[in-house]
């Protein structure tokens, strides 16, 4: 349930709006939306799990709440540094695949987004890691979906203003209109 | 000797307006000796010819005047006793320029009787007695390629690579090409004829069952042949195949009498043990066997809504277009398109100075009330071309990605599987030009492939 | 507050000494040079070479298997810093521009047909040989403008153009031209000979009023055989671009009309 | 000095040279005459109101999209029929008594902005009317439903009613508790028109999805004609009809036979620029849209949820296209 939630009802880009950079950014082909989904499942998930700990035992105990964003901008930036030179030099195969991605998702806010949301709802250690690792997936779904359809688009002759990221921006309202039908569907606690 | 059902259908094709009626019940006629001939080099698939006369110069006819050059490469003959005018580079009907002798037949060789017309050029041979090599270099030396169309040289077909066997001998019948009728014709008037052919081209193969394809909608073709193959002994059937286009294609042919798929490119169809042969074809060589008569001269069908008459001709090869037209009592009415071949494969021309080759099969004068016009419309994705496609290419997504110059995407989808048939353009409703399409994207592949080997040849050579 | 700074400044220690420390005992090694090519190209990601994105160009280049010089956005001089930290001379040579020869525009060359279908050189060409009465000549379907990475390449009253400032020479158009009409020229070279029909004089003027005829009057104008300006093929005369002729008046006395000084076309944009 | 000219050229063009005559305003044509049926069974129930929202959406469309070629400074598409199409698709998708100025709201975002924005016929990647009417009742929700009574409705004295889909949805909810209320369930199951009224369209909804018949006989002219194929409809409704069967609640022909089900099946589905082209595609297309419409139906906050699952599969359309392509003849 809070897997379908947080994949179609509360999706991360097309009802919360976030990640709005890479949705635009990496979805022209559908071969590099699959990566940068790949990425941003990866890094949400472990990261969920990083600032959740840092959270719970290091700011919260200490009455920091109120600086955690700034924390988890530092942890989730390193973060994805190490994982960048670790992958490179124990998976390689993975890192040329989702490799370039990496240092993209430094400054994605959906990350950023779903260590916050965890955060203020206050949940345990694996609801937060499960609930971003939904939501990741959601990411990746709407992410896959708007590059087969800029894929499509590709053929597509718009009228000159209309060119590059405004027909993008066209469709995605038009998805994010579609996306409005899911309303409803799963009552998520937030 | 029996006549079965076809039980395989392949997916897709359509079914054109055959338009046949206009030239069916016109038996083959003779073209006298045109006074001008222009003989090309290249009236085969593969390496032109190598011209060997030059202007001024006298042939005679069946004389050897385009040397073969190459494996994949026929000899050209002359086809009339003749002066050569000039040797230039002429138009051919495909688009492409090729050395091509200007024949003037008014003036003969000097100092010798004129040649009958018929008489024999090489000697005859008793196909009985001739070894399996000795008819082989006889077909090579009639200068015999494919007339279907794509002009394949025969020898090289009857003579499968080490280590392939041919166990189906299919004979292409189908004529599935709108208003054409040469074969048909032929099938009804030469039937002994075919029959003779077949019997060489046994022997040449080793022996394989034969089968002879031939489209539903021609019964009396299907009469005669059932006629002339009566008394034949060993594994031959005459396969009635459905009227459907494109049928007379050679993989959808070999998939519809033998249920034998070939696969995609470079296999060929000997690769599933086949060897197709158009009608005509065969009975060349059985002409080139038993009379020692070189390939000459073929059967064209000049048909067509704007044409006087329409008529099968037996003309020699390199008789222009124009002669032809005016043999048929000239045009009705004016003439929009000129197309070299059928209205489904055949070749627009821009002028009537292109002269037939061994593989012009038709010559159609339309006029404009016939012709539709393509258009820039965008595609709307109707998917009529993907249900139409014989080889179950997506037709659509490549033409689209060839409009937005994505050669890469119209080669993942496919496009080089594409036998350019025709069946996409044909049924779409937005009159996109799909099959042109396909077209440019394996133009532009094969450029790019042959790019790549010259590079790596030079590569190797530093 | 103490706690807060500390507290952060604790946690991006931990994190600087975890990525300090994977840095050095993680990370691949890789030729250093690509990195500094890297750094040398403009760093768009256009992909204008064929690579993908400059990093992939930067490999090829390091790798050797990729020419010095592919890159449009950078130039000579991102070609240049390139050579030095390669060690290899940039090609010293002079800047080449193509040039398009035909000057059979639609009011000068005859059609001879009504094309109907994809706007392109290539299966144009392949259709009948093309619409226009001279199968030598420029289709202008814009199969050459389609493959211009500088959109240097515009089509004029059915005929290709080519501004010389954007063009880079290439070749892109040169390889793609159906009708092999495009040559790489030198871009100091003025005097051009617009045609490229080899055939004899009044075939030629059956299809174009502009078409060469190889009558020899520009070679006698500019000293003869002897002086080397041009060579012929057929009845084509060419211009020999190692020698080029500098007097423009025989320009004037073409009687072909098919020879111009400064054929380039300039957008003024 | 140009050289002579023969005043008349052939045609040159690439093969082949024979044409099936099918032609995009023909297939338009043809949808429009299959929903003839429908529209008059809609005005026939709904009266002049009908009548005023359908020409109005008919004509915002045609408008719209010459205003739009206009500014594009391209060629005039009216001719192809579909901007008549797309109007007169999504009036059928409406309430008979929506205020007019809303229709052409809704007309002007189907064509302006899902259509035309994207260069106009077969680029568009949703169905412009159900995506003028998903924008609708996201922004006039009360209008858009709000239902006029047909004529012969069993309420008379109410000029407005619910739709049986309404009831349906609790339905849902009812079967589950029916022990505790039945009587609850059989309140609802009351609502629910005769097996009659649903085929002849005697109930409250929008102008063209009430009528059954009407839209059957629509969809079997277009078979025959073969402007469509069966893989969507049936896909469809045969979803819809096996997920009720599953799910319980209302019957299953009651689900099928309400809402946007048959119209969406055969007309809205069945766009070609929006739906898969492989045959195998097109079975997954109407799968999906089937399970999503009834996902919606059961759980969402919408009562119908036709239109909003035929758009997100619109999205899906694509990759399904990409997923299911044919093999080739020959290939491993």
């Amino acid at each position: 349930m809070l897997l379908v939630g947080a994949v179609l009802v509360n999706n991360f880009v097309l009802n919360r709006f976030l990640g709005c950079c890479p949705f635009l950014g990496v979805s022209k082909k559908m071969d590099t939306a699959l990566g940068m989904s790949g990425a941003v499942v990866f890094v949400m998930t472990i990261a969920a799990a990083v600032t959740w700990c840092i959270d719970h035992w290091l700011l919260t105990p200490n009455g920091l709440g109120y600086i955690h964003t700034l924390a988890f901008i530092l942890v989730i930036a390193s973060l994805v540094q190490f994982i960048d030179i670790a992958m490179k030099r124990f998976l390689p195969p993975l890192h040329a695949a989702l490799g370039i991605f990496l240092p993209l998702i430094t400054t994605n806010c959906a990350v950023l987004g779903a260590a916050e949301i965890n955060c203020k709802q206050g949940t345990g250690f694996f609801e937060s890691v499960f609930f971003s690792f939904a939501a990741a997936i959601g990411f990746g779904f709407a992410l896959v979906l708007f590059s087969g359809i800029r894929e499509k688009l590709a053929h597509a002759d718009p009228p000159r203003c209309f060119r590059g990221i405004a027909i993008a921006l066209v469709t995605g309202g038009l998805l994010s209109l579609a996306f409005m039908g899911f309303s409803g569907l799963v009552k998520l606690p937030y | 000797m029996k006549t079965v059902k076809s039980q395989f259908k392949f997916k897709g094709g359509v079914h054109p307006d055959y338009n046949k009626e206009l030239a069916r019940e016109q038996p083959i006629e003779r073209l006298l000796v045109p006074a001008e001939l222009v003989i090309s080099m290249s009236q085969h698939l593969g390496a032109p010819a190598k011209c060997l006369v030059k202007p001024g110069d006298f042939v005679r006819r069946g004389q050897v005047v385009g040397e073969k050059n190459g494996f994949i490469s026929v000899c050209v003959r002359a086809s009339a006793d003749g002066k050569v005018k000039a040797v230039e580079k002429r138009l051919g009907p495909a688009g492409g320029k090729a050395d091509a002798i200007i024949l003037d037949t008014t003036e003969k060789p000097e100092g010798e009787a004129p040649a009958v017309a018929d008489g024999p050029v090489l000697p005859p041979l008793d196909w009985k007695t001739a070894s399996r090599e000795e008819l082989l270099k006889r077909v090579e030396e009639a200068g015999i390629c494919g007339m279907g169309g794509a002009g394949f040289p025969t020898n090289v077909k009857l003579n499968p690579p080490p280590g392939k066997r041919c166990e189906y001998l299919i004979l292409n019948g189908a004529e599935c090409e709108p208003y054409l009728t040469a074969d048909y014709r032929l099938m009804l008037e030469r039937a002994p004829r075919i029959r003779l052919g077949v019997e060489i081209m046994r022997k040449i193969l080793g022996g394989p069952a034969v089968r002879i394809a031939i489209e539903a909608n021609k019964p009396e073709a299907i009469k005669a042949m059932e006629a002339a193959f009566a008394d034949i002994d060993g594994n031959v059937e005459i396969v009635v195949l459905p009227v459907l286009y494109p049928q007379g294609s050679e993989k959808h042919q070999i998939f519809a009498t033998v249920g034998r798929v070939v696969p995609e490119p470079p296999a060929l169809p000997i690769d599933v043990g086949c060897v197709v042969e158009n009608v005509g074809t065969v009975a060349a060589i059985a002409d080139a066997v038993e009379l020692g008569e070189p390939l000459l001269d073929r059967v064209t069908t000049v048909s067509g809504g704007a044409v006087a008459t329409p008529k099968n001709i037996l003309a020699p090869c390199g008789t222009k277009y124009s002669d032809l037209i005016a043999f048929c009592g000239g045009e009705k009415e004016p003439v929009a398109k000129l197309i070299s071949g059928g209205t489904m494969m055949g070749f627009a021309v821009s002028t009537a100075e292109i002269a037939t080759t061994k593989t012009t099969s038709g010559l159609l004068l339309l006029p404009r009330s016939k012709v539709s016009q393509y258009s820039s419309q965008p595609c709307i994705n109707c998917g009529r071309c993907v249900r139409a496609c014989p080889m179950n290419l997506n037709a659509a997504e490549i033409a689209k990605a060839v409009e937005s110059n994505d050669i890469k995407a119209a080669e993942d989808a496919h496009v080089m599987t594409c036998i350019e048939c025709g069946a996409c353009s044909f049924s779409c409703p937005a009159y996109r030009p799909i099959t042109q399409f396909c077209r440019r994207a394996k133009n532009s592949i094969r450029a790019r492939i042959a790019a790549e080997k010259a590079k790596a040849a030079a590569a190797a050579n530093k | 507050m103490t706690i807060a700074i500390v507290c952060i400044a604790g946690v991006g220690l931990v994190a600087a000494i975890v990525l300090a420390i994977a840095d050095k005992y993680l990370s691949v090694k890789e030729d250093p040079r690509i990195g500094m090519v890297t750094a040398a190209l403009p760093g768009a990601n256009c992909g204008g070479c064929g690579f993908p994105g400059c990093d992939g160009y930067a490999r090829a280049l390091v790798a050797g298997t990729a020419p010095n010089g592919a890159c449009a956005a950078g130039g000579d001089a991102c070609a240049a810093e390139i050579a030095k930290i390669l060690g290899v001379e940039a090609a010293a040579t002079e800047k080449r521009v193509a040039l398009v020869k035909c000057c059979g525009t639609r009011s000068e060359a005859i059609r001879v047909g009504d094309y109907n279908g994809i706007c392109d050189c290539n299966v144009a060409a392949a259709t009948a040989g093309g619409d226009k009465g001279c199968t030598y000549g420029c289709l202008g379907y814009g199969a050459c403008a389609n493959v211009c990475p500088k959109n240097a390449i515009s089509i004029h009253d059915g005929l290709a153009k080519v501004d010389k400032r954007l063009c880079i020479g290439c070749g892109k158009c040169v390889a793609i031209c159906p009708k092999r009409l495009i040559e790489l020229v030198p871009a100091s070279a003025t005097i051009h000979v617009l045609c490229n029909n080899p055939d004899k004089g009044p075939s030629v003027r059956k299809v174009c009023g502009v078409g060469c005829m190889g009558c020899h009057l520009c070679e006698k104008n500019s000293g003869g055989k002897e002086a080397g300006h041009f060579t012929f093929q057929g009845f084509l005369a060419k211009v020999n671009y190692a020698n080029p002729p500098a007097d423009a008046q025989i320009v004037a006395k073409c009687p072909a009309k098919c020879m111009v000084e400064d054929a380039h076309f300039e957008s003024g944009n | 000095m140009k050289p002579k000219e023969t005043a008349e050229h052939y045609i040159l063009s690439s093969s082949p040279h024979a044409h099936s005559n099918s032609s995009v305003s023909r297939i338009m044509l043809d949808v429009i005459l299959a929903l003839l049926p429908t529209t008059a069974v809609g005005v026939w129930f709904f009266g002049m109101p009908a009548v005023w929202t359908i020409a109005t959406c008919v004509s915002t469309c045609i408008v719209t999209e010459a205003l739009c070629r206009l500014a594009m400074k391209r060629e005039n598409t009216i001719g192809d029929l579909s901007a008549i199409v797309t109007g007169l698709l999504l009036a059928l998708n409406l309430p008979a008594g929506i205020p007019l100025w809303m229709a052409v709201v809704g007309s002007v975002f189907a064509i302006g902005v899902s259509k035309q924005v994207f260069g106009g016929l077969g680029m568009n990647p949703f169905n412009p009317a159900l995506a003028a009417r998903a924008f609708m009742l996201i922004s006039f929700t009360g209008p858009m439903t709000t239902w006029l009574k047909p004529l012969w409705w069993k309420t008379p004295d109410a000029v407005t009613t619910a739709t049986p889909l309404a009831a349906m949805k609790g339905m849902f909810a009812a079967d589950a508790t029916a022990h505790a209320t039945p009587h609850a369930a059989q309140n609802a199951l009351e609502q629910i028109p005769s097996l009659c009224n649903l085929l002849t369209g005697n109930m409250p909804g929008c102008i063209g999805e009430v009528s059954a018949i009407a839209l059957a006989i629509g969809a079997a002219y277009l078979l025959w004609r073969k402007v469509i194929t069966w893989h969507i409809p049936v896909a469809f409704i045969a979803t819809v009809a096996v997920y009720s069967l599953i799910a319980g609640g209302a019957p299953a022909y009651a689900q099928v036979l309400t809402g946007g089900v048959m119209i969406g099946a055969c007309f809205m589905a069945t766009d070609y620029v929006t739906s898969p082209t492989t045959s195998k595609g097109k079975l997954i297309f109407g799968f999906g849209c089937g399970l999503l419409c009834m996902l919606i139906r059961q759980f969402g906050s919408y009562p119908e949820g036709c239109s909003f699952a035929i758009l997100i599969m619109n999205a899906v359309a694509p990759l399904i296209n990409r997923w299911t392509q044919p093999k080739p003849f020959g290939a491993k």
